[in-house]
């Protein structure tokens, strides 16, 4: 299939991941900004579709969007909300912080400027899938040729997992 | 001036300041709720589903019952007694005719207590045939409340031929009973339990080995025999905790004397038990209509009482087995035509005491399942 | 233009793959119709189904036998006074439902009525149902939060703990499943010449395989595809918060749960979403089970004959629903009263008539075929939603966690590693 | 039984009959608390059927208080009857019977009379802020706390 309006939908997704981004640190609502949080997501879950990587945008979807923020807004709705509001947003660190922004960026920039003069660094990385069978290629890659990272991943998450119980159970 | 509010001790504990644990809610349900059977207000504390504490607030129907008992003349008042528990019109009417008939030391004669024993017993089934339809719903089968509305209609059918209304009976009279049995009565009681006693097969073909069901109601709202007496509690709530008591055989008033029939009991005092002690009483008053409707003597209907009813100084204390237990009658005459003072001790309102006993610790939904278990009926709770 | 539009008939493939975004516009617009007519027959069926389980007749007055009943309800929610508490998120109140609704239905562009009748065919099928469908969880969060009331707060709760519990049983059941399009070198890629081995995701190339295997994947490894299919099926009625797992709109306790604030058109989305959905969850049942749009008894009844007796259903069931239908016209009381009632269910009857006799043609009768089929499973889901609902007590909150973590967890990691076994070995 | 009672709090006790079968002590208000805790712990009266109130405006001591007992073992029903004047308070019997609880708010409710150590004596069937207590004879049949309709509910007059 043929990608159509391919600049206008990078665009539109990539300012809705922008937008929803700025929202989440101004919103002094904390559900307003787990909201914001979401659409930031499901902008990149677009983008991702747009690279050729169906699945990436369906993980996506399927983990963040739909399970992860999930249990976000459950925590914030339990907590209660109404010292938080009143808490200041911005607080004194704000010089550093401005430091720390700055300097990302301009990191990214020559990254962006650099990289036409580092032939192919990236791209030649990139693994190259084609779009019919991008799924099915990720999984020759993940079982195959990465099957032990994939599984070493898998144990520092159950490990992760199980010390997480440990710490938030007060009696087991 | 500003509108008072209800204060409930709930609301007054310590706040949580602790950043996670803030989670306590207080909740108000009702008056208006679809599970609160009728106008009762139940503020809940919460702790996410968990419930910490609750507190009943009533009063919402309060109608001043025993305050117009004392302006009216005692065959005046008997009317009005039916609106008290009004899916069990009939009990509370006998209730109080015999309590009234104690006091004028008359007895109702034998045709009468039979009489009254088979209509108080229909009644009983409809009561809980009412309980059923209704306790389900709130545990969430929508199926069987359609099925006992369908049966509880054929009682209703033969209230309404034999006194004219089918709720609010006022179907007896202190000495007796005003109508004779209409043409064809027996033989419509005797239709009426053969084609009823396949449906509490049926009712128990839907409920009783249904695994959410059972598991809804097991060990939910687990009240001891102890904390039953403790709380006042009766009828099938006392009797589902293991203590064989009911008033029928314990003190037996009307004609239950002449009957055979046993108590069922239940074990653990749990919302299972007593659905199981509900659906065999069902059984037994199956089985003393028809004992009664064997055995029914022949005879006058009404005792030989005065026109103007003018019971001597005293005070006397009736009770009688109400569907949702012991409904007694305190009257006081100082010698005129009215009473000088007539309290009411209704069995639901005792029994409601007991729930906030009953759901602490359990869940939200256990609050329901509770409230239908026990079998409230606010018309009698708030009077 | 018009070869642009001809073209796509030639062609083999879904108008999604094929770029056709004129034919893809108006797959939409039928599905979305189809939805829509799916809805509302859905809600008279139900409460017709429903009533005569519980001895009533249910709705009886608009229309002959009701018929009439869910546009008459439709049109009071669409003029009923739209109401926001004042204390509610506006703008979270505002945009819930339409999150709920969009979810709902964006599903359906990948759900296969027939090996070509689907708005596109994606690789990642089966993800994408289940990813957009549990977006909708989102939607009925926000309903409970932004009403700004305890009762709907705690539906949404309970809802947002019900769904991500039981999606991971969900997604295990369908991992199992889409394990054994892959299994034994029998993946349709394997048989395509790719000859990698690995399985599909697309929901079309699902029923492909089940086609290609000869089995509907509810009997392969039996029992393991039951059991697998088992788990979808409770999961799937908790996903979708009906009854016995209705906790986050509990009548009796929440009074409505998650959308008691809601009231008139935004209700009403509320309430559409919940039917696409049940019927969204069933599709992916169908076709991860039940072999969509494959008619049944495919190895059995084999032959020509078979295929033509099998072909000739839809017809069979437009002019059976005819007949019932005019039967009810002629018992019709010949009141005058009636005599509109009459008429109309005439006309439906005729209806009915000429659909089932448009059947019949040898060229639209191949084409509907699949379609028939995957609805007459679906709506066999349906029943069943149906059927659960005038049978099942609700249960309590820590007996639904306690099933979904401690029986249908672990029944699908079994699963799924047996599946995994048995299709090696 | 009575015969022990009246042994053991002698004076204190000044009726004790029956009428119409039914066994009813008269005692003096001093000895409330204790003659309760005797007939629950050693007669084994464990079940507190019911607490109300009789008002008589003409009498010195306006008001009877009862206690209806019943005694499962015993199968045997008793009254205990005390006479307290206006403003007098009661000892709760909730320690003895949680059962009093509803039962005592209803007389405090109905009659005005209070229950010392009662948890949360308040009123029960009637709103909270409402003027009078109905029961009493003086309270009239139509009479109803005008100011507190008025307010709570915005209309002129409950009748």
């Amino acid at each position: 299939m043929q990608p159509v309006a391919t600049t206008f939908f990078f665009y539109l997704l990539s300012g809705l991941a922008l937008l929803g981004g700025v929202l989440v640190i101004t919103r002094k609502n904390a559900v307003h900004s787990a909201l914001a949080l979401i659409l930031t997501l499901l902008a990149l879950a677009g983008l991702y579709l747009m690279l050729y990587a169906p699945f990436v945008a369906g993980v996506q979807i399927i983990l963040y969007a739909g399970g992860i923020m999930v249990l976000f807004l459950f925590v914030i709705m339990l907590v209660n909300l109404e010292r938080s509001q009143k808490e200041e947003q911005f607080n004194k660190q704000w010089v550093i912080g401005t430091v720390a922004a700055v300097v990302t960026g301009i990191l990214f920039v020559l990254v962006f400027v650099k990289s036409k003069e580092l032939p192919n660094l990236v791209r030649e990385h990139v693994a190259q899938l084609p779009e019919q069978s991008n799924t099915q290629q990720i999984a020759v890659f993940l079982y195959g040729n990465y099957m032990f990272t994939f599984e070493i991943a898998s144990l520092l998450l159950l490990v992760a997992m199980i010390g997480a119980v440990v710490m938030a159970k007060k009696r087991i | 001036m500003k509108p008072t509010t209800y204060i409930s001790r709930l609301e007054l504990g310590e706040k949580d300041e602790t950043f996670l644990d803030s989670n306590e809610l207080i909740i108000n349900m009702g008056p208006q709720h679809p599970a609160t059977h009728g106008v009762l207000r139940v503020i809940l504390k919460l702790d996410g589903e968990k419930v910490l504490g609750t507190e009943c607030v009533i009063g919402y129907l309060h109608r001043g019952v025993e305050k117009i008992a004392e302006n009216r003349t005692y065959a005046m008042f008997n009317p009005y007694v039916d609106r008290m528990d009004y899916v069990a019109a009939v009990s509370n009417g006998l209730g109080y005719c015999e309590a009234v008939e104690k006091l004028l030391n008359v007895e109702a004669p034998p045709r009468a207590n039979y009489i009254r024993v088979i209509l108080a017993e229909l009644n009983r089934i409809a009561s809980h045939q009412l309980w059923l339809g209704t306790h389900a719903l709130d545990i969430g089968a929508i199926t069987p409340l359609f099925y006992t509305f369908r049966d509880r209609e054929e009682i209703l059918k033969i209230f309404e031929k034999y006194c004219g209304a089918r709720l609010t009976t006022h179907a007896f009279r202190i000495g007796g009973c005003q109508y004779e049995t209409y043409e064809g009565f027996e033989k419509d009681v005797k239709k009426f339990l053969n084609f009823f006693k396949p449906k509490i097969d049926e009712y128990e073909e839907l409920l009783t080995t249904n695994r959410i069901w059972v598991e809804r109601t097991k060990s939910v709202g687990v009240i001891s025999g102890k904390e039953c007496r403790a709380l006042g509690v009766t009828g099938p709530v006392l009797r589902a905790s293991g203590v064989r008591w009911d008033i029928r055989k314990a003190q037996p008033y009307a004609a239950y004397s002449d009957f055979q029939f046993e108590i069922p009991t239940g074990q653990n005092g749990d919302t299972y038990d007593r659905y199981l002690v509900r659906m065999a009483e069902m059984r037994q008053s199956v089985r003393i209509i028809e004992q009664a409707v064997a055995g029914i003597p022949e005879g006058p209907i009404m005792a030989k009482i005065p026109k103007v009813l003018k019971p001597p100084v005293g005070e006397i204390y009736h009770s009688i087995e109400a569907p949702k237990g012991e409904l007694g009658y305190f009257v006081v005459s100082d010698g005129s035509t009215q009473p000088y003072r007539l309290r009411v001790r209704p069995p639901s309102f005792v029994n409601l005491q007991a729930l906030d006993m009953m759901v602490r610790g359990q869940l939200v939904a256990d609050v329901i399942a509770v409230i239908g278990t026990l079998d409230i009926v606010l018309g009698e709770v708030d009077r | 233009m018009l070869s642009y539009i001809t073209d796509y008939l030639k062609s083999n493939t879904t108008p999604g793959q094929a770029g056709n975004l004129f034919w893809a516009f108006v797959y939409i617009l039928l599905v979305f119709l189809g939805l829509s007519i799916a809805v509302i027959a859905m809600n008279w069926l139900e409460r017709k189904i429903l009533a005569h389980m519980q001895v009533r007749l249910g709705p009886m007055r608009v229309g002959p036998h009701g018929l009439l009943q869910p546009i008459a309800d439709a049109l009071k929610l669409l003029i009923k006074e739209d109401i926001m508490p004042a204390e509610a998120d506006k703008a979270v109140f505002w945009t819930a439902p339409l999150i709920v609704v969009i979810t709902a239905f964006t599903v359906f562009i990948v759900v296969p009525f027939g090996p070509t009748h689907a708005v596109t065919d994606m690789n990642i099928g089966v993800l994408f149902m289940l990813g957009v469908s549990s977006l909708g969880v989102l939607g009925i969060v926000m309903a409970g939060w932004a009403s700004n009331s305890h009762y709907p707060l705690i539906g949404a709760l309970r809802s947002s703990a019900q769904m991500v519990s039981y999606e991971i049983a969900m997604g295990l059941a369908v991992v199992a499943a889409i394990l054994m399009t892959s299994l034994n070198g029998m993946g349709v890629y394997g048989i395509g010449g790719h000859g990698d081995g690995t399985g599909t995701l697309s929901m079309i190339g699902i029923v492909q395989a089940q086609q290609a295997q000869h089995a509907w994947f509810i009997f392969k490894f039996f029992p393991l595809g039951l059991i697998a299919f088992f788990i979808f099926a409770v999961a799937m009625v908790a996903e979708t918060n009906r009854a016995p797992f209705d906790l986050p709109e509990a009548e009796s306790e929440l009074t409505a749960g998650f959308h008691t604030e809601y009231s008139g058109f935004r209700w009403s989305l509320f309430f559409l979403a919940e039917y696409s959905a049940m019927i969204a969850v069933s599709s992916i049942a169908v076709t991860l089970w039940l072999g969509g749009w494959l008619r049944p008894f495919p190895n059995l009844l084999t032959g020509e004959t078979w295929d033509l007796i099998f072909s000739l259903f839809p017809a069979a069931t437009f002019l059976s629903l005819a007949l019932l239908a005019f039967i009810g016209t002629i018992r019709m009381p010949r009141h005058s009263y009636f005599r509109i009632q009459t008429l109309g269910l005439g006309g439906f009857a005729a209806l009915l008539g000429l659909i089932g006799l448009i059947l019949l043609i040898a060229p639209v009768r191949d084409r509907i075929q699949d379609i028939y089929w995957f609805s007459i499973k679906v709506a066999g889901f349906m029943y069943l939603y149906i059927w659960y609902r005038g049978t099942f007590p609700r249960y309590r909150f820590d007996q639904l966690m306690r099933m979904g973590w401690k029986v249908l967890l672990p029944m699908g990691i079994g699963v799924l590693i047996l599946t995994a076994l048995v299709g090696v070995l | 039984m009575v015969a022990k009672l009246n042994g053991r709090f002698g004076s204190g006790i000044s009726e004790a009959s029956t009428y119409l079968g039914q066994n009813y002590f008269v005692v003096d208000r001093s000895l409330i608390p204790e003659i309760l805790q005797v007939l629950r712990d050693q007669e084994q009266f464990d079940y507190c059927v019911d607490i109300t109130a009789v008002h008589y405006p003409k009498r010195q001591k306006p008001f009877d208080v009862l206690w209806i007992l019943y005694s499962f073992p015993r199968n045997e029903r008793i009254r205990v009857k005390t006479l307290i004047a206006e403003g007098e308070s009661l000892p709760s019997s909730v320690p003895l019977w949680p059962t009093a609880n509803w039962l005592e708010r209803e007389v405090y409710d109905m009659f005005g009379i209070l229950f010392e150590g009662h948890p949360d004596m308040k009123r029960i069937l009637l709103p909270e802020g409402w003027k009078g207590h109905p029961l009493r004879k003086d309270y009239g049949i139509i009479q109803q706390d005008k100011e507190w309709v008025q307010i709570n509910l915005g209309i002129e007059s409950g009748q």
